[in-house]
């Protein structure tokens, strides 16, 4: 086994030296009607690297892949173009295989690299400080209520109806067990999100509002009124952004009064990888940071005076606070925190700026085209690399269809929102650099074919 | 040299990136243009490169040598997981591609599902928990599920006083109160207590076998049997099945749901802290309460199963705990993992595992105390304590002076249950020769602590930093770089 | 630019600080009709990295993926399966980016490696020593006869026919200026090679014989009796091996007696890579250390007595000796070199006997199987993983055909030796441990429907 | 903790790899079964993995920081080639594959020919050489097949002191005899000295420009002149290239043969010292010699010229210089950098490569003497000499010392026209941040090399290793392990 350093006299050796006659021996504890005596079933033995490479190889081809076809997915999850120095990085063995950075003075690598993580989610998101990164968007959303609800010790949360329907499902889950109360709505097909609806529901008993920027079908709304309402009432904007790029282009939500911005990072850095691993980004306002679930890095000295990183504020945590931490999370996505700042760093100002109005130029270009397609229309007045058309059928088979030809066309919301009659011609269309004008073109034509 | 951060390198202008230029449109931003800099410093990609490299070059990492963190499990990573992970028909697909376009993809998943169905002797198993942790969240949310469905409102988990953090955390994340369950002198649950405790309001007992001594549960059949019949469920931490898989199935145990660390057992990278996987097992009695979505072989077709279709087969379940379908990427790797050790190796993997950490703790326990040294065999760990100790000096000197012999710590004060606890774990993929180089290192170390050598006490001198200030980092949190002038303003 | 740090504003401090007005100033020594005012022709200026990335990838999209399709091509290049981390290792910063060890205190980990890699191509050749790599098995070759020349102060080399016909060519045409005299021959489609023709032909004006083992027909000779010839005569047997791996099955040219041994190391960690880069390697006995071409690690100490290594024997190099030097060679393959010593590391003594037994045992399945094909006929009475058919038509047009059914079915004599009318009906096929029974079949299947 | 050698770590049994089980068969391999063992070592994939990421540990990189060996051109090797170079549809494909198999990669060459030539102005290409060094006999080799194509038998090459060694070497290597040229004291080549040595006896004149003391030779076009007018020909090493590229076309300095070192003007990884990539770029006079084979459009194919297509329009090829086509890899790297910097960006390689050299020579101009400071700017490199050093201290002082403050050494020694030469290429992918830092730790080194501060004789001290014993290395050759019993029997 290419993979098991011992050797068989090594085994036997180290039997001897640890007064064992045979494995079996070490295995005493374990009673007798529990030990396994038969191989797994149907589980070959161990293979060549050559024949394990041909399994995974065989599924990755039935596999549809993304950067072989006009691709136009994203509600939740972007394919943008990583620069190929990112994934190089992120392989250098000391980071891959290095463990949380439990003892600082030989983890100052992944420290200052968190460390600079935060401060670059701080910025983009217009926060005073961001953690060390969280599994997902759509369970940092979860937390983020959790916190809002342990800071104003209030039990309901408003939802937008532009809040992504996992991320609603998520809080679902977790609110049928602690209690929390869930005010929300399905979208509709407009231009105009439920920015009254919201105003409306914020009252004394609301913990927060919880707004995605942009929302699921595209829109991007201003925060602001929402976020004085909240404030007015005691109540906590968390705001959701599920697009990092997009804040190369508008307005972060701290500027606009967000007390908490969570989200989902993958677009940058991150590939596609079938929904995971991803990376949730959390971020809030200096005064809740005992508030905050999960790792925060810390600048300190060391004992020569020297700058350096540390874990801090464990005290929040888990592996300290046991049943009374502000979460129960423990692992956070590290690795793709990583892959996040250094795409983050290779870009910098201009380049996410760049990036963003790139993807935007070409969002308007293929909005334009599309809405030319007999049968389509366009929804949203507003949106930055992502809109939603209604169509004149229903979404869910015209995308099968279009697959069928080879065009992965978008999201349709009857695949976000089962059931939801009143969404379901609606189609999400994403739109990024990745996306070419034939692409689009491709598009126009696969729509326009499958709508006759 | 020491190396700046990147806000220090005065590049607001410079970027790493080029694009194409952009087409000239009308804006649609809804009049919500940004008109304020982000402030986000852009490095060309040769100082990206070596900005990054050179940090790495402070961190210490299995690939540099042994990682002994207990209950941590650093093992070898292999490259052909990293290789197969990148497969574009893995890593370049969208989670919400037609199911018939991704069919490989659900393949993999449900393969992945079989064998780790199969490797515990469990019934079903919910995939998409990220990490261990949001596992147990996971097990414990069907567990209340369960007996809501039968009309149980049950309020108390049990949790050892060895477990880990994660374990009372989650319970009451999940809205549990939480109380503990003592230990025996041999480091075991203690039985008789736990039965004691058993009663009408304990919804669970969370039980980490082979737990955090690093001793398997002798009971644990028996503590299955007893949790049963007074009506509540067992949660199993799955940490440690590293130590045992391919020779005993938690499912023979009794247990009802168990998590697995996909990057402990299955050796998918740490990262530096992250991402983990942590895929659920569940009992029979628990398989309708599992959550959404999961893949289903129909024929040969995989299907998807979510909120849509749950409700035809699987209307009993908790719900969603994630966008989309789980850790992809991390089920890469396991499978090729899996495969690659196949029937034979990975039981090989769990008795390596065990004779390296039993080597250690024999060849230990002369020089520390070995708490439960007495008490028989440990499994893929070894526990000593500080007793002996002179000068003042503790678990940590010793740890940090380890740092200064090359190697890095043990897990420190951790479990709770034994003073100065450090708990040692090296892992199958260690060399009989790397471990005597370790044990010479440690045996060097504990020989001057017990000796009470000053000198433990400035350790590390050999490290990129030496001890570091914690205190001072939480009293005044520093979390976001700012400005010179900035930070002036803010004191 | 993504590539250049410098902004314009630090151009502009830095032509001031030079004391230049424009970059123009420091071009001034450029002759005035020698200033290029233009752009150049036809090349667009920089582009994204997805866009480069794109035409590659389309130039790539048009090539024959050898491990997509049944193949069986080798004459001096073999496909082998490669351990991903032999990749990842190579991929290191500290390797891939470095230069040269000219400065050994800090390049410790390139030196170390190539003393590994000499040790482990001196002991699988079975000579005393050799160096730190050449370009290829082709150049290499060349080297070994001109060194052979040095050594016997002859100019008369004995070339075997089963030598590669590209490696005669480069000696070829290196001698037409040097004015060595090659003795050479085209091979004969026969199970016997022309071990008879050698033994006449070394005589006392005779630098060296060089054999190839397995020669280009996949025919395996021993190499005693040649070597014993030679020797009486005061030549040097120079043997040439073009699949390393051969060698973990058949015994050493140095145990048989051989003085020099070189070769192309490209199937021990290197990827195909339609031909280059490749590693040459070179070996020989001890006393002629001195007249190895090539650089050189060997083991020294440092100021405090610890073991370390550095590049030794310079006086023999160019840029010491210059126009003395025992060769012009001042590159070498130096990274092919590590990838082929790490891949031997991981192989061992057991993983490369594994891996020779592996292969012999699919290529003597293959050849039984093809033997049984109408039309097709074994040549070879010995071979290790690759062996020569006659067909019944001419092998060129077969292998063109086979190729449009998506089966690369191995090389014809025709391509390797193009105009030898007596051998255009053969065909080389390699088998390694990447061909499957699937890929046999289809060869056959090919070879019956293109013969038929 | 010291890596000890493979041979050492007592793995004879190991292996890093498993294979499937090979079917039973007769061996055919004519009765010469190995019957010794080979005796190479087999280590596990953890072992492989942790022995060379901790050897490469003690290497310097580009990727680590600042390398200004001059003449060499180290700069950022963009990771966007690698991975282009491991794209399936080239890194695997065999050389000798049917044309039409291959149309891609027989493009690929054919553009990057094309690019060369255009930014060269020159007539055509041979892409097989496999290195500098092999490009220059290349060069030699077509100079030679056309003036024997003449009659002309000439048996002198000319070469400049200044001039790398293997060109001597080369000359040397293809038959000629070699002699110095002479070089004035502003560090370019001696146009009279030269004039008067040419005759009938001369067959090239072998120059680099710009010239290794990082100047740009100002009469080139003037002795191409009087090169050709006396019947020679005019070979330049290309290894300079990168302080031109974009600006100047050798072709228009009427040169008629340069090799072009694709890892120095285009980056492809020197990867510890190889492989390179060398192809020879021909003036019109030239073109008919060139070898084979080579890649030829034909209207939208692409034909592959060899041995056999070569009689019919190529017949006065010298020949074949390497098996198969040359270094298919390195041409994807320099194509992509190509494509990447395009028109505008190799422009802007050449005059940043130049800016930094001349900002880091007129930083240190005071500090440091420079024999050709005073006779205008610098090319791409900046040339210095030991005068004025004390204490018996040199350049080799200079340059260890160079290692404890962090960086690399320069090249020293080199060109041999200047005492103690200290040769400073910095390269357009240096930030001017990392040039002030690398200045400052030259001024600093430097005043104490004048101040004759014998400290600087230990140097390095921060080192993998002290100072080297070369003498020992070389009188006493230890160029293979041995295990200690043989070491000591053969002594």
């Amino acid at each position: 086994m290419r993979y098991l350093p011992l050797a068989d006299s090594d085994r036997q050796e180290m039997l001897r030296a640890v007064g064992a006659s045979s494995i079996d021996d070490l295995f005493v504890d374990v009673p007798e009607a529990a030990h396994l005596s038969t191989k797994i079933e149907g589980l070959a033995d161990h293979a060549s690297e050559l024949s394990v490479e041909r399994q995974l190889t065989a599924m990755a081809r039935r596999n549809m892949v993304a950067g072989e076809v006009p691709f136009f997915l994203g509600a939740g999850a972007y394919r943008h173009h990583i620069p190929a120095s990112v994934d190089h990085l992120i392989q250098r063995g000391e980071f891959l295989t290095s463990y949380t950075p439990y003892q600082p003075e030989i983890a100052q690598g992944t420290l200052q690299a968190l460390f600079e993580f935060q401060t670059q989610v701080a910025r983009l998101y217009g926060c005073d400080v961001a953690n060390a990164s969280m599994y997902d968007g759509s369970t940092a959303c979860w937390e983020a209520i959790v916190m809002a609800r342990r800071i104003t010790r209030r039990g309901k949360a408003v939802l937008s109806a532009g809040l992504h329907p996992h991320y609603v499902s998520v809080a679902d889950t977790m609110a049928k067990f602690t209690g929390d109360v869930l005010d929300k709505a399905l979208p509709e097909l407009t231009a105009e999100t439920d920015a009254d609806r919201l105003l409306a529901a914020i009252d004394e008993e609301t913990s927060c509002v919880v707004v995605q920027y942009p929302d699921i079908l595209g829109r991007i709304t201003d925060l602001t009124p929402i976020a004085d309402k909240a404030h007015e009432k005691g109540a906590l904007l968390i705001a959701v952004v599920t697009e990092p790029v997009a804040l190369g282009a508008i307005r972060s939500p701290g500027e606009m009064g967000a007390d908490i911005v969570v989200g989902e990072g993958q677009s940058i850095g991150v590939g596609l990888n079938f929904g995971g691993p991803y990376v949730g980004l959390f971020a809030c306002k200096e005064k809740f940071v005992r508030q905050m679930p999960g790792r925060l890095c810390g600048e300190t000295v060391d004992a020569e005076g020297k700058r350096g990183f540390v874990l801090t504020l464990s005290t929040r945590e888990q592996h300290i606070r046991r049943e009374k931490a502000t979460s129960n999370i423990c692992t956070n996505s590290g690795l793709c925190a990583l892959a996040f700042s250094v795409h983050m760093t290779l870009l910098g100002e201009k380049g996410l700026r760049q990036l963003a109005n790139l993807n935007h130029a070409k969002a308007v270009q293929a909005a334009e085209r599309l809405a030319k397609v007999a049968g389509v229309e366009l929804v949203n007045d507003s949106f930055f690399n992502e809109f939603t058309l209604r169509l004149s059928k229903p979404a869910r088979p015209v995308v099968r269809a279009m697959a069928e030809q080879g065009v992965l066309g978008g999201v349709s919301l009857g695949r976000l929102f089962p059931g939801a009659e009143a969404l379901q011609n609606g189609l999400v269309v994403a739109v990024t650099e990745t996306v070419t004008d034939e692409d689009i073109e491709a598009l126009a034509k696969a729509l326009q074919e499958t709508l006759a | 040299l020491e190396e700046p951060l990147i806000f220090e390198m005065d590049e607001r202008g410079g970027t790493g990136v080029d694009f194409a230029e952009a087409p000239k449109v009308s804006s649609r931003l809804g009049s919500l243009e940004r008109n304020r800099d982000i402030d986000l410093p852009g490095l060309s990609e040769p100082q990206t490169v070596r900005h990054y490299t050179r940090l790495s070059r402070q961190n210490y990492a299995i690939d540099l040598g042994l990682f002994p963190l207990g209950s941590c499990t650093m093992k070898h990573n292999p490259r052909l997981n990293e290789r197969m992970a990148r497969l574009p028909g893995f890593a370049d697909i969208h989670p919400l591609q037609p199911v018939d376009t991704v069919q490989g993809a659900l393949k993999l998943i449900a393969d992945l599902g079989e064998w780790l169905i199969k490797l515990t002797g469990m019934h079903s198993v919910a995939m998409s928990p990220k990490a261990g942790a949001h596992g147990e969240l996971c097990g414990l949310l069907a567990i209340r599920s369960a007996l809501e469905a039968r009309g149980d409102k049950r309020e108390v988990v049990l949790v050892p006083e060895s477990a880990h953090g994660t374990n009372p955390a989650t319970a009451a994340f999940a809205g549990y109160r939480v109380e503990n369950i003592p230990a025996t002198e041999r480091g075991r649950v203690d039985l008789a207590a736990l039965k004691a405790r058993l009663g009408p309001d304990v919804a669970a007992v969370m039980i980490t076998n082979p737990n955090t001594c690093g001793l398997f549960e002798p009971d644990m059949i028996e503590i299955s049997k007893a949790v049963h019949e007074a009506g509540a469920l067992v949660y199993c931490d799955g940490a440690n099945f590293n130590a045992i898989v391919g020779r005993v199935r938690p499912g023979d145990l009794g247990i009802d749901a168990m998590h697995i660390n996909l990057h402990k057992t299955f050796s998918t990278p740490h990262g530096g802290g992250g991402p983990g996987s942590g895929p659920v097992v569940f009992s029979e009695a628990l398989t309708p309460f599992a959550p959404l979505p999961f893949v289903e072989k129909q024929g040969d077709h995989y299907a998807l199963i979510e909120e849509e279709t749950a409700e035809e087969h699987h209307g009993r379940t908790f719900g969603r705990m994630t966008a989309f379908h789980g850790q992809m990427g991390m089920f890469t790797r396991a499978l090729s993992y899996i495969l690659s050790h196949g029937a034979d190796g990975l039981r090989q993997v769990a008795e390596d595992a065990v004779l390296n950490a039993n080597y250690v703790l024999r060849a230990l326990e002369d020089v520390l105390d070995a708490p439960f040294g007495k008490s028989g065999p440990c499994m893929h760990e070894a526990l000593f304590s500080d007793k002996g100790f002179e000068g003042g000096l503790s678990t940590l000197d010793l740890a940090k002076a380890l740092i200064d012999e090359g190697f890095h710590p043990m897990t420190m004060y951790f479990p709770l249950v034994v003073h100065g606890a450090m708990l040692i774990e090296p892992t199958e993929t260690e060399s009989k020769a790397a471990l005597d180089q370790f044990i010479g290192a440690i045996r060097n170390v504990a020989e001057r602590a017990k000796a009470g050598d000053p000198s433990l006490k400035a350790a590390p001198v050999h490290a990129p930093r030496r001890r570091l200030d914690e205190t001072l980092a939480a009293r005044k949190p520093v979390l976001v770089y700012k400005e010179p002038e900035q930070a002036q303003a803010a004191e």
